[in-house]
């Protein structure tokens, strides 16, 4: 996984670009151990129906295009997809509402909906004095209203991990408050450690990597899926903690 | 070379070079020089002068080139343009150089000449330590930088970023009794860093708890490897200035700290046990705590406080409770020996146990002995607290209950060691009478291990550090 | 008859009738006559014993009853069970009986003396106080219940639910440099509540500010309608005991405090413009604060730090910034004039103004003034915060540094009020001969008005305290 | 209002109810200026379809029984009935679920469901040191979750009710983060001093109220309706704040 996650990292950066396309993105989480939705990417112009018949209804559809990291921000995104034939009429719906926003669309990645469950967002950054360093929060207004997060310094260990989600303030979320069924702890630890632990993403990428975000990872009472993610690469000058 | 042997010629210098002094004022390399004579330091001193062959009655050299043989540590207090220089010009014949002179990177356009004297050191294999600090503190070796300090050893190491904070840590610190194994102030810590300190300290026997006071690092990533590696074996209390955003920006311009999130040294701290303070004042309680006691293999968890004052002991439960201890009921066996004791009317036995001062001093206050040892026998509690008001104890002048009281906390202790943690809360009421012997049973009880807090509040805080320790050790997840 | 005139006869006793005072031993009694006479009081005090015609050289009386003419205030330190009798019987000639005993409401069993004894007032008209308390403090009637209490009067009025806190207020309090216009124990609170006398300190005309300790009240409705007319027009402090689960338990036992609920005593703060402390310390602090200042029309929201020592400059601005204060960078204009001022190398203009000790005794030390006057005239600021580390100013010992800072205050503020408040933080190393001049300083600026604090962090709560006060007046809504 | 508000405690209490069935404490906010939904009270066996005839779709159908005070937890509500056929169906739904439970109905409540908006909680307690206390919150994990609530002491002033909301962690959301519309602050305001005020339920009622709780209070960008309310009665005796 090393060579592919530097190999996929170094080959963006030479190109100029500053972050990855959903679907490379999904792919270092898939290659990192992390479940992401089974998924096809469509290119423009392919048979979308024929593309999207292996995966499992209700589907989700983005638009990659580069230079768009907010996908929904645009209207890039169409969910709740019953059929392959509604598929393809989805896509051709989009095309056109790109279009009028002068987004040229570079392809369709579709995707199985995750089951339900409670949003967790999983993220990444530099900091400049201990390097890089992992978050965790509860997705909504957890994160975006009450700021309620918790950080740790990469590489981070089982114990660590743990106590980052007992730190938040909607921990209770997790263990099923509010009637809910209780959500699979293990599997969000497992993720985190994936992400920031020794041989976690955010180690081996460092010298590549200005941000990641996993926003959100849903996690049901079996299993954590990786829904959405966001690599931004460096711009500066390369370094390496392992020095 | 060890980590031990490659800093003993700083914690242990026997020959130290002084380059400041001056032939007709009192510059701050006289003040040094003096200061070492008073402190008793036994070492040879020797001052650098480009004239003068004599400095404070002292044989002095030109440069630091010109001493015949090694120099372990070289105290350098001169204007900042010239110091490169003076560790340039040294002959590699200096261990260590701490320089205390600022204008380097903590005022705008200072970066290059810092990185001029850092580019100095290692041409000629000195270690730099600051600039922009005041020097390096070790009582067993008779090294000061401060007058007044005490030169009784101890067992706390400390790595301060800020002079003026480390006069404080050395003289509040041992008027509370704490005491130190050694102190350096790092300033802007060109060359050497925190972590280094740190692992020597992790190595010296002679220290047991490790207080840092930082406000920023350049070399995060050590830091955190050390933390982590060192597992908590040594309690270390960390004060970081510039927490908070206007706080860092004030740092910017005393020590040229780096502009970190403040996440990064909350997570440090939890993923290596170390203990967070905010004040100079939490930072000497934590240190006072982890220098008088054992730490218990779980957690500290079950308090019970005893002392004098209805008032008092209920505040005393709100600030336990507020730190997350349980100061519980107790069973109904431990209740019935304590109310065994007879204590008269007015006292309450059950947990917070509030005994006044007239019946504390039955028995010639032994009665203190009966209460804590029947806790201790109880297994109720992680930690008692024993809380005494200066001012009304005081009233009974023919009874050294005080002192009677600390006897029994030790007496106990040693029977039930180290299962339970004894502290003492000495309450003031400021007078000098009173604070004169508040100072002097302090001593009493520091000397012999005992931690000795001004409030309640404060031995909460303190037994809530022990607690971050034990827990981060036991292995339970907070 | 007025609030003033009705309490009267507790704050300025011209007769005072002790019951419970021996004439083979030293009760407590016998030690408040003691204390009375030590303290200077006046008036006339009237031992009652059943059998003894003198008690401690004073003409003694069988009852309270027998005694000629009104007693405006009488001490009963009786059994508990003898305390209704002694009221009932007293034919109706006491104003005010405050009745020390315990066993009462505070105890499993003694609800029903306590109603016995306020039904005995209620029969011969008598208020009582108490019981399960100490005293009455009222320096300018030269009336205490405790010794080492200074005659000199003050501003705080204060009522107190514990006895032991209320000697710790008066105590450390003084030696703080607080200053009382009267404390009230009530204990138990059976008969007179805390409304009643805050409504009296409301209206004394030496009363400046309002200090409450209390565990609870049955009067919750009352307290709360007597705080929100007074709409904050005095400063009012609370410190609460029992505002956690486990310290409520704790209060039970002492006062027989009603378990209520947490959310009640904080929106009463909340709705009164009253400060809420968690401590006595930060109790003492917010007091010092309202003591020392005259209130501006809006809150205080920008401070200026200014005094000696990076690290602790850093450490304040965290405090400050913490407590919710901007610690912001002066305007152009401002620090050019402040740049002007030609300080030495080492000192940082900015905000925080970090000035070396040596530089601040330029001129006799008389540059502090310059720079607080800049800032005064500037506008920049709400506070001034003044800190001064005692330890290395000592150094100095030709000039009078801290004597000329304090005048400069006095002379600024005089300039300026109320524009901007003005603290000082006079940071100790706890050395008994630092101890002592603090004492001096502190007692120089809190006699001429201006507060004074430990820390800069217990200023930074100081002046929080302040910032309720004046937002709750500015009507602004937090 | 006054003698309304007494009479209707006074009577239940009298009657030795525990707590105001939902019709009746809806009248009591009504009759207070509290918007509640447009509603009808339908009898077993009377003819909804007409019943409901003259309220304005979605509907929504709650249990009205002696003894039920939680009506979601006994399955008691059934939400988004489109037209009167659907309620007259639902209604005959819900009498045979609730026979199922031994819950004998007395009456159904047909309701105006509420526009869109925030939820809100308002309640009123009996403390044993102050008397009567309002408390807000918000509705969900603010609430249940996070314990974000504010309480005053009664009578509120304006100014309190400002400062209650602004006190609460999450009053973000009611200024509109997370991309929704801010609310109406002053309707929430306004029923917390119908609820809290110098002329309010809680100073009313005091010596016959031990509790209440309106729960949702549903606040859009123009106004707050209380969609639920529960109202607890004293078991002990009397007492009078006004003494």
């Amino acid at each position: 996984m090393t060579q592919t996650l530097s190999e996929v990292l170094h080959k963006a950066r030479a190109m100029g670009v500053e972050a990855l396309d959903e679907p490379s993105g999904k792919n270092v989480l898939k290659s990192a151990g992390i479940n992401v939705p089974n998924s096809v990417v469509v290119k423009i112009g392919d048979d979308v129906a024929a593309a999207v018949s292996d995966l499992r209804a209700p589907l989700a559809l983005k638009v990659v295009a580069t230079g768009v990291v907010h996908k929904s921000d645009v209207g890039g995104v169409k969910l709740n997809i019953q059929d392959a034939a509604a598929a393809a009429e989805a896509a051709s719906d989009l095309r056109t509402a790109m279009k009028a926003k002068g987004i040229e669309p570079d392809a369709w990645l579709f995707e199985e909906m995750a089951p339900r469950g409670a949003e967790v967002v999983v993220g990444g950054t530099m900091d400049p004095e201990f390097g890089p360093m992992i978050m965790v929060g509860l997705g909504g207004i957890f994160v975006e209203v009450l700021k309620d997060i918790a950080f740790r310094i990469c590489p981070i260990r089982e114990r660590d991990a743990y106590e980052m989600l007992s730190e938040l303030k909607g921990a209770a979320v997790l263990k099923g408050a509010r009637g809910s069924e209780p959500v699979n702890i293990e599997a969000i630890v497992d993720v985190l450690l994936r992400v920031g632990g020794d041989d976690g993403i955010l180690m081996r990428g460092t010298s590549e990597l200005a941000e990641i975000d996993i926003n959100p990872l849903i996690v049901s009472k079996h299993a954590a899926v990786a829904v959405d993610a966001r690599f931004i690469l460096r711009k500066e000058k390369v370094i390496d903690v392992h020095a | 070379m060890s980590t031990l042997e490659e800093f003993r010629p700083l914690f242990h210098p026997a020959r130290i070079a002084v380059v400041g002094a001056s032939t007709t004022s009192v510059s701050g390399g006289n003040r040094f020089i003096r200061n070492l004579k008073n402190f008793g330091y036994a070492g040879t001193i020797i001052p650098i002068h480009p004239k003068a062959e004599e400095i404070e009655g002292l044989r002095a050299y030109q440069s630091l080139a010109d001493v015949p043989g090694q120099i372990d540590y070289a105290y350098v207090a001169v204007a900042a343009a010239t110091a490169p220089g003076v560790v340039r010009n040294s002959g590699g014949k200096v261990r260590f150089a701490q320089v205390m002179s600022s204008g380097f990177s903590e005022i705008v356009g200072g970066t290059d000449l810092e990185a001029d004297l850092v580019a100095a050191a290692r041409e000629v294999g000195t270690r730099v330590i600051g600039p922009n600090c005041l020097g390096t503190y070790s009582p067993a070796a008779r090294l000061t930088f401060t007058e007044k300090a005490t030169p009784e050893p101890g067992s706390i190491g400390v790595v301060c970023q800020s002079g003026g904070l480390g006069i404080d840590i050395i003289r509040r610190g041992q008027n509370r009794g704490l005491r130190y194994s050694g102190l350096v102030t790092i300033g802007n810590a060109s060359d050497l860093g925190a972590s280094e300190l740190i692992e020597y300290f992790l190595e010296d026997d002679k220290t047991r708890t490790i207080g840092l006071y930082l406000e920023s690092t350049r070399e995060g990533r050590r830091l955190f490897e050390v933390l982590r590696r060192a597992n908590a074996r040594k309690p270390v209390v960390l004060l970081k200035g510039g927490r908070t955003s206007q706080g860092q920006r004030a740092a910017a311009s005393h020590t040229g700290a780096l502009a970190g999130s403040h996440s990064g040294w909350e997570a440090l701290c939890r993923q290596t046990g170390t203990v967070l303070t905010d004040t100079l004042d939490d930072f000497l309680d934590a240190l006072m705590a982890t220098q008088g006691m054992d730490l218990r293999p779980s957690a500290t968890s079950r308090v019970v406080l005893f002392g004098n004052g209805g008032g008092t002991s209920v505040l005393g439960t709100d600030a336990f409770d507020r730190a997350g201890f349980s100061v519980g009921a107790f069973a109904d066996d431990t209740l019935t020996k304590l109310e065994a004791l007879g204590l008269p009317a007015g006292s309450s036995v059950a947990n917070p146990i509030d005994v006044p001062a007239g019946a504390l001093q039955q028995d010639e206050g032994r009665v203190a002995e009966k209460i804590i040892s029947t806790i201790a026998a109880s297994g109720a509690a992680d930690a008692v607290v024993i809380h005494v008001n200066m001012t009304v104890i005081m009233g009974f002048r023919h009874v050294d209950m005080l002192g009677n009281i600390i006897q029994a906390v030790l007496r106990v202790r040693q029977e039930h060691s180290p299962g339970m943690h004894i502290v003492l809360v000495l309450r003031s009421d400021g007078d000098s009478e009173t604070e004169e012997r508040k100072r002097e049973y302090r001593q009493r009880a520091t000397s012999n291990g005992v931690a000795v807090f001004d409030e309640l509040a404060q031995a909460a805080r303190g037994l809530a550090a022990i607690r971050i320790v034990e827990t981060y050790r036991s292995g339970a997840t907070v």
